[in-house]
């Protein structure tokens, strides 16, 4: 065997194990005040993943500005889940055995939750969970699990929502007519399982339905899906897709004449520019948070407010408001319960009645499947003068619905 | 004892016939050249021997069976060994890898056997360094590579396609030899491609001439050489 | 050649025939159709171009597209100009970022093995994409245009006419490039670089200048598409992935050197899936009309070939 | 200079021993390492397999279309039919190679670009069945496992990957040292050639892409055992055929070691590279990607073997 040969070797050998040893090592120094440690797992190339965890933060620099939590610092380990549920999972991982975080917080996604539930059931952490809709995770989570705290709305309490909404909305304006809908979702689980959830919700009207490819996941064109939705002549035309569909749609629907009296979007967060398009006035959209809540919510105000002032630019999803939440609600919890230990913060969160960022003052019951389950409700918003208004919950009410919807 | 016949063996490309109606045979002993001039459709012929190509029309008989519509890994177990014009070693391959694959596969025989074989299959065309891979040899231990690819298939019927071609005269006079003995050692019918006359006259006992994909000429070089259309077609083909 | 042209006929008679049809039954399944075919063939073009000279399949071509159209995206922001406009600019800055490109990765992998070039523009895809979100971030983007909602009515069907820019796009540049192949010297040693390149290089033609000539051109053809894209679509950091794939796709259909038969491709796949799409409840359905109809053609071909 | 041809017996012998020294490692390290380890073994068994094939020149791109078809067979079957996770794992790859099979016969007459862009096309048409056959695939929302291999136990599983990887690892190298890498090698090199010696092209190619596809299928099998669940977007997602091809690439083509060691290097880089870099990490591994082709285009393995060429021939 030559020299050279058998130095590489060495290296190779010396590679490999300096690797496992520095990513096995690392974090067990451990320091004198011990900090109280968040574990995040966001997917930080995706604005929502990206404010989330940066709200997040800002909880964490105003807990440590105010001495900490119980008097011991309180620090954030924030890991791209870089929207893999194997990366996911492996976060979850890291996070419980190399970090030894005491909470877990963080999520956008199902498909990636799916993944990291069967890691996130192993250490039973208390879990507070930005993100995941879809009910399959809820039933992946499972019956009994009292650590795990879902913030997110299920697809179904979303669903239920907008039929409080609506029926609400209807008897209270009684020229709002909303007996024939018709739904344009996107092929992917958000956009089927938002179909299947209105058709059972709905099912004493009038609705059809028909999938379009997302631009997100290569579409874009949109004029087979408004030609039968035109076609179809409703009085409520919804259409759930991403972000990148919105004005898109909007141009198409105009390009083909189609001008129903209810235009809802239903993306999980709008394009930054999209209120400064024309075709925006009027458009109605579903929605956990707008940063017009503001002008209603001093909560929301204060979270808003700090957030520009840390980071120079305006929360643009819902998931900024919910990362804050998910760090200063268990922050509350820790302080009512004077401890970090496991049973007895999860005691103090269920008894939380915590003031959101969003809005609504939440606490955590069960709902089909888990025992703890923070928000519920969506709100129903509408684009008026580039803005995104409230127009119910009336509660937290910010303008008249507009109609019918006009160009 | 075996023979190789064609019977009115054609095929054609879009329109054009590149082999029409062509009648030869070969028996075991026998060395026949196939001459003529580039474009003669000698090397097609050979494919369609070999199973690179299924004919048009006409049948090809190995002794009584028609292997006309039979696949060429087929043909190449029942005895009909060929090498290439322009060589085509299989470099991921050594030397000696390269040789046994006939044994494996046309033979079916197992590694072992198949290496020992081949080791003594390439003793016997004093080829050596046989863990070499094939860009490091040179032309001449190519072209026994070659032959002995050929010779692994255990042939009835061989085909040398140019295989001469790029040696040098001393070369060309030990590959000149190696063919004859092997094709009288193992009684093989052989067919030659040569464009070199002076090898055709060393080697075969008989030829055939093709142009245009027809024979024009078939007998004992000498007489073949004479031939009044047998001239022209070299003239007209520019050799 | 006599045969390639009977199937030609034969598969342009087809199309008109089935178009006449569509025309008759529904006539906004061949509009659709046909504006979704532009699109396709506009972005395959310059795929095809590149595959049939320089033989390199660029899993970045998307992702060149994209950082085309966030480049027209911040020329029209930043100066106020139409993305029509900024076709212009951003075709001459994607020609250098091509040529770029190709001169720092590409060409120096020109001798290695086929599938080294294809990780290599994977890689070259993935900075791209992941450069473009860390300055963009994911957040769509798209300019609000008032022309692209431009309709026509005809009796009481409705339907957007801008997308028509297209086709005549995809048209315009066919009509190009087929100029630039055969009249242009230029183009007439490109075409024989593609035919050929060890016979091009011992005419004495400089290959390597060919191929680096041939890809920024195709880079800035990009470019311009990118500039019409933003029109019609949002723009994110991961917008192009899909393109490749598709562009790869027509351009294996239409056969590899085959410029005018893209188009063919592209509206066989337009019409059908327009024809799928308008079907209730078909729009599950129509990407396998795009995958099943790749396989089809590339059977078909391999069973003809065989003959 | 010819890099293919692989004379050198020491350096198989030493990628081994480091190859088992390094899937040893993980057992002495924490759950975070092991679950590292399974990813990357996931990713090592879906390069090993697609080397195994381009061993015969034939570039597939429909790996991610038989893990998918795997990992859904192995949890149908295990909801349905109730196969405990072993069973399941093998149903799976007996369904992805019997699929594999039947389209063979026809996918299997094309050759580079159009074979490629063939398998790809399968492989999304595998996902919009799925996709669409919601009664028994539960549509785009998907399916889950009702019960974990080894309840998700971290050692456990991570042995039984160490196990899955061993046993493909020891494939490869059959298919390595049997009269198949003659078959292949020869097809790869010249297809007349090897008719012309007897070998059976339309066979050995149906063997090396059934047997493939079948180790995909268990490879997606294995990962639906270990995160208990299956959706069409992530059981079939690109990146298990993108990321098996770089890693493969990275350590070489044509051998079993070279699959094993790109794959365990990028497989932790990647790791490595977010924990330092959160933001663009991704940006550096795509760079890393083309310096390696551009400086190291034989890979590791290959860049190994000519090293140890011109250190040998300087003694």
């Amino acid at each position: 065997m030559s020299k050279k040969l058998s130095a590489l070797t060495m290296m190779l050998i010396v590679l490999f194990s300096s690797v496992f040893f520095l990513t096995s090592c690392k974090g067990k120094e451990e320091k004198p005040a011990e900090p109280i440690k968040f574990g995040g797992i966001w997917p930080l190339g995706d604005i929502t993943g990206d404010q989330a965890a940066k709200a997040a933060q800002l909880v964490v620099d105003e807990l440590n500005a105010n001495g900490g939590l119980m008097g011991r610092p309180v620090e954030l380990i924030v890991i791209d889940s870089e929207l893999n549920p194997e990366k996911g999972a492996a976060a979850v991982e890291r996070l419980a055995t190399v970090e030894k975080v005491d909470f877990f917080v963080g999520g956008m996604s199902s498909g990636v939750h799916l993944g990291q539930i069967p890691a996130l059931k192993k250490y039973k952490k208390v879990t507070m969970w930005t993100g995941a809709a879809s009910s399959t995770a809820e039933t992946a989570v499972g019956e009994g699990q009292d650590w795990y705290f879902h913030l997110h709305p299920w697809d179904y309490n979303q669903g239920n929502s907008y039929v409080e909404g609506w029926d609400d909305i209807a008897a209270k304006f009684s020229n709002i007519s909303i007996d024939r809908w018709f739904l344009a979702y996107e092929e992917g689980p958000f956009g089927s399982a938002s179909f299947a959830a209105t058709q059972t919700l709905f099912s004493d009207m009038e609705i059809d339905g028909e999938a379009f490819q997302s631009a997100a996941l290569g579409g874009g064109d949109y004029t087979a899906v408004l030609q039968r939705a035109k076609d179809y002549n409703p009085d409520v035309f919804i259409w759930a897709g991403y972000a990148a569909d919105a004005l898109p749609i909007m141009e198409q629907a105009k390009a083909v004449n189609f001008t129903p009296p209810l235009f809802i979007g239903a993306p999980p967060g709008w394009p930054s520019d999209f209120g400064d398009s024309a075709l925006a006035e009027n458009v109605t959209l579903y929605g956990m948070w707008a940063p017009s809540i503001s002008k209603v919510s001093a909560v929301s105000k204060k979270f808003q407010d700090a957030y520009e002032a840390k980071y120079g630019e305006t929360p643009a999803t819902y998931f900024a408001p919910l990362g804050y939440t998910s760090i200063e609600i268990i922050a509350k919890a820790v302080e009512a319960a004077g401890s970090v230990e496991t049973e007895a913060v999860i005691k103090a969160l269920k008894a939380i009645q915590y003031e959101s960022p969003l809005g609504e003052t939440i606490s955590f019951s069960p709902s089909n499947v888990i025992s703890n389950q923070g928000f519920r409700n969506q709100k129903i918003l509408q684009w008026q003068n580039g803005n995104q208004e409230v127009i119910w919950p009336f509660e937290f009410a910010t303008a008249e619905p507009a109609y019918p919807f006009t160009r | 004892m075996s023979e190789l016949r064609t019977e009115n063996l054609t095929i054609s490309f879009g329109g054009l016939t590149a082999t029409d109606n062509v009648n030869f045979n070969i028996k075991s002993g026998e060395i026949v050249g196939i001459i003529g001039p580039n474009g003669a459709g000698k090397t097609t012929l050979i494919n369609l021997i070999a199973g690179i190509y299924y004919p048009t029309s006409g049948k090809i008989w190995l002794d009584d069976k028609d292997i006309s519509q039979i696949p060429a890994h087929e043909r190449s177990a029942l005895g009909i060994g060929r090498t290439f014009q322009l060589i085509h070693p299989l470099e991921g391959l050594t030397v000696l890898q390269n040789v046994m694959t006939g044994f494996l596969f046309a033979q079916k025989m197992g590694l072992k056997q198949a290496r020992e074989e081949a080791r003594k299959l390439c003793r016997t065309l004093e080829l050596t360094g046989l863990d070499r891979a094939t860009g490091e040899i040179n032309i001449l231990e190519t072209k026994k590579m070659e032959i002995a690819k050929a010779l692994a298939t255990n042939p009835k019927v061989m085909f040398l396609d140019e295989v001469m071609a790029g040696l040098n005269s001393t070369e060309t006079l030990e590959a000149i030899d190696i063919v004859k003995q092997i094709a009288a050692e193992r009684n093989l019918a052989v067919g030659v491609v040569e464009h070199v006359m002076g090898v055709i006259t060393k080697l075969t006992h008989s030829v055939i001439v093709l142009d245009t994909g027809r024979i024009i000429a078939a007998g004992p070089y000498e007489d073949v050489a004479q031939n009044e259309r047998v001239k022209s077609a070299y003239l007209g083909g520019g050799v | 050649m006599n045969k390639k042209k009977i199937y030609t006929i034969a598969g342009i008679s087809a199309a008109l025939i089935l178009s006449v049809i569509l025309l008759i039954i529904r006539p906004t399944i061949l509009v659709y159709g046909i504006q979704r075919a532009g699109i396709y063939a506009a972005i395959a073009l310059p795929m095809a171009l590149v595959l049939g000279i320089v033989h390199i399949v660029n899993l970045a071509h998307g992702e060149m597209m994209m950082v085309a159209a966030y480049l027209s995206y911040f020329i029209c922001t930043t100066f106020g100009i139409d993305p029509l406009v900024a076709a212009i600019p951003t075709g001459i800055i994607m020609f250098f970022l091509g040529l770029i490109i190709f001169k720092t990765s590409i060409a120096h992998t020109l001798e290695a093995p086929e599938l080294n070039q294809l990780i290599l523009t994977f890689g070259v895809a993935m900075v791209l994409s992941q450069s473009v979100n860390l300055i963009a971030t994911s957040q769509p983007r798209k300019i609000s245009l008032d022309y692209v909602s431009a309709s026509a009515t005809i009796g009481d069907v409705s339907f957007g006419i801008y997308d028509f820019i297209f086709p005549v796009l995809a048209a315009l540049f066919l009509a190009v490039l087929i100029y630039f192949l055969k009249k242009t010297r230029l183009g007439k040693a490109a075409s024989a670089v593609g035919q050929n390149p060890r016979g091009a290089r011992i005419v004495g033609i400089n290959v390597d200048l060919t191929y680096t000539i041939i890809f920024s051109l195709a880079s800035m053809i990009i470019g311009v598409f990118g500039s019409f894209f933003i029109t019609k679509f949002s723009i994110f950091p991961a917008v192009g992935g899909t393109f490749t794939m598709k562009s790869f796709a027509l351009v294996a259909m239409a056969g590899i050197g085959n410029l005018p038969m893209v188009i063919g491709a592209s509206l066989v796949l337009g019409l059908a899936e327009s024809l799928v799409m308008s079907v209730p409840h078909g729009a599950g359905w129509s990407p396998m009309i795009f995958f099943g109809l790749i396989i089809i053609v590339i059977l078909s071909r391999s069973f003809r070939s065989k003959q | 200079m010819n890099s293919t041809v692989q004379k050198n017996k020491t350096w198989p012998v030493i990628f081994g021993i480091l190859g088992v020294i390094v899937m040893i490692l993980p057992f002495f390290s924490g759950p975070y390492i092991q679950s590292i380890g399974r990813t990357v073994i996931t990713y090592m068994i879906l390069a090993i397999s697609w080397d195994m094939l381009i061993r015969s020149g034939q570039l597939s791109f429909g790996l991610a279309g038989f893990f998918g078809l795997g990992s859904y067979a192995a949890v149908l079957s295990a909801v349905n039919l109730h196969f405990n996770p072993f069973i399941s794992i093998v149903f799976a790859a007996l369904v992805a190679g019997l699929i594999a099979f039947l389209v063979g016969a026809v996918v299997l007459r094309l050759r580079g670009m159009y074979f490629a862009i063939t398998t790809l096309a399968l492989g999304e048409i595998f996902r919009i069945i799925i996709h669409n056959w919601t009664s028994l695939t539960g549509g785009p929302n998907g399916k889950l496992l009702p019960k974990l291999a080894f309840d998700g136990a971290s050692i456990p599983t991570y042995a039984m990957m160490v196990l899955f990887a061993l046993i493909i690892i020891a494939l490869s190298e059959y298919f390595k040292r049997s009269r198949i890498h003659y078959a292949l090698t020869a097809i790869r090199d010249n297809e007349i050639v090897a008719k012309s010696s007897g070998i059976n092209i339309y066979k050995y190619l149906l063997i090396a892409f059934t047997v493939t596809a079948a180790i995909q299928g268990a490879a997606g099998a294995g990962f639906a055992q270990l995160y208990g669940f299956v959706t069409p977007e992530s059981s079939f997602n690109a990146n298990y055929t993108l990321i098996p091809l770089a890693m493969t690439l990275l350590g070489g083509m044509y051998s079993t070691w070279g699959p094993v060691i790109g794959a365990v290097l990028l497989g932790v880089l990647g790791e490595f590279l977010k924990l330092y870099i959160p933001y663009g990490h991704l940006v550096v591994y795509g760079i890393i990607i083309i310096l390696v082709l551009l400086f190291m285009p034989w890979g590791i393995v290959g860049m190994a073997g000519r090293l140890l060429k011109k250190g040998e021939s300087h003694e």
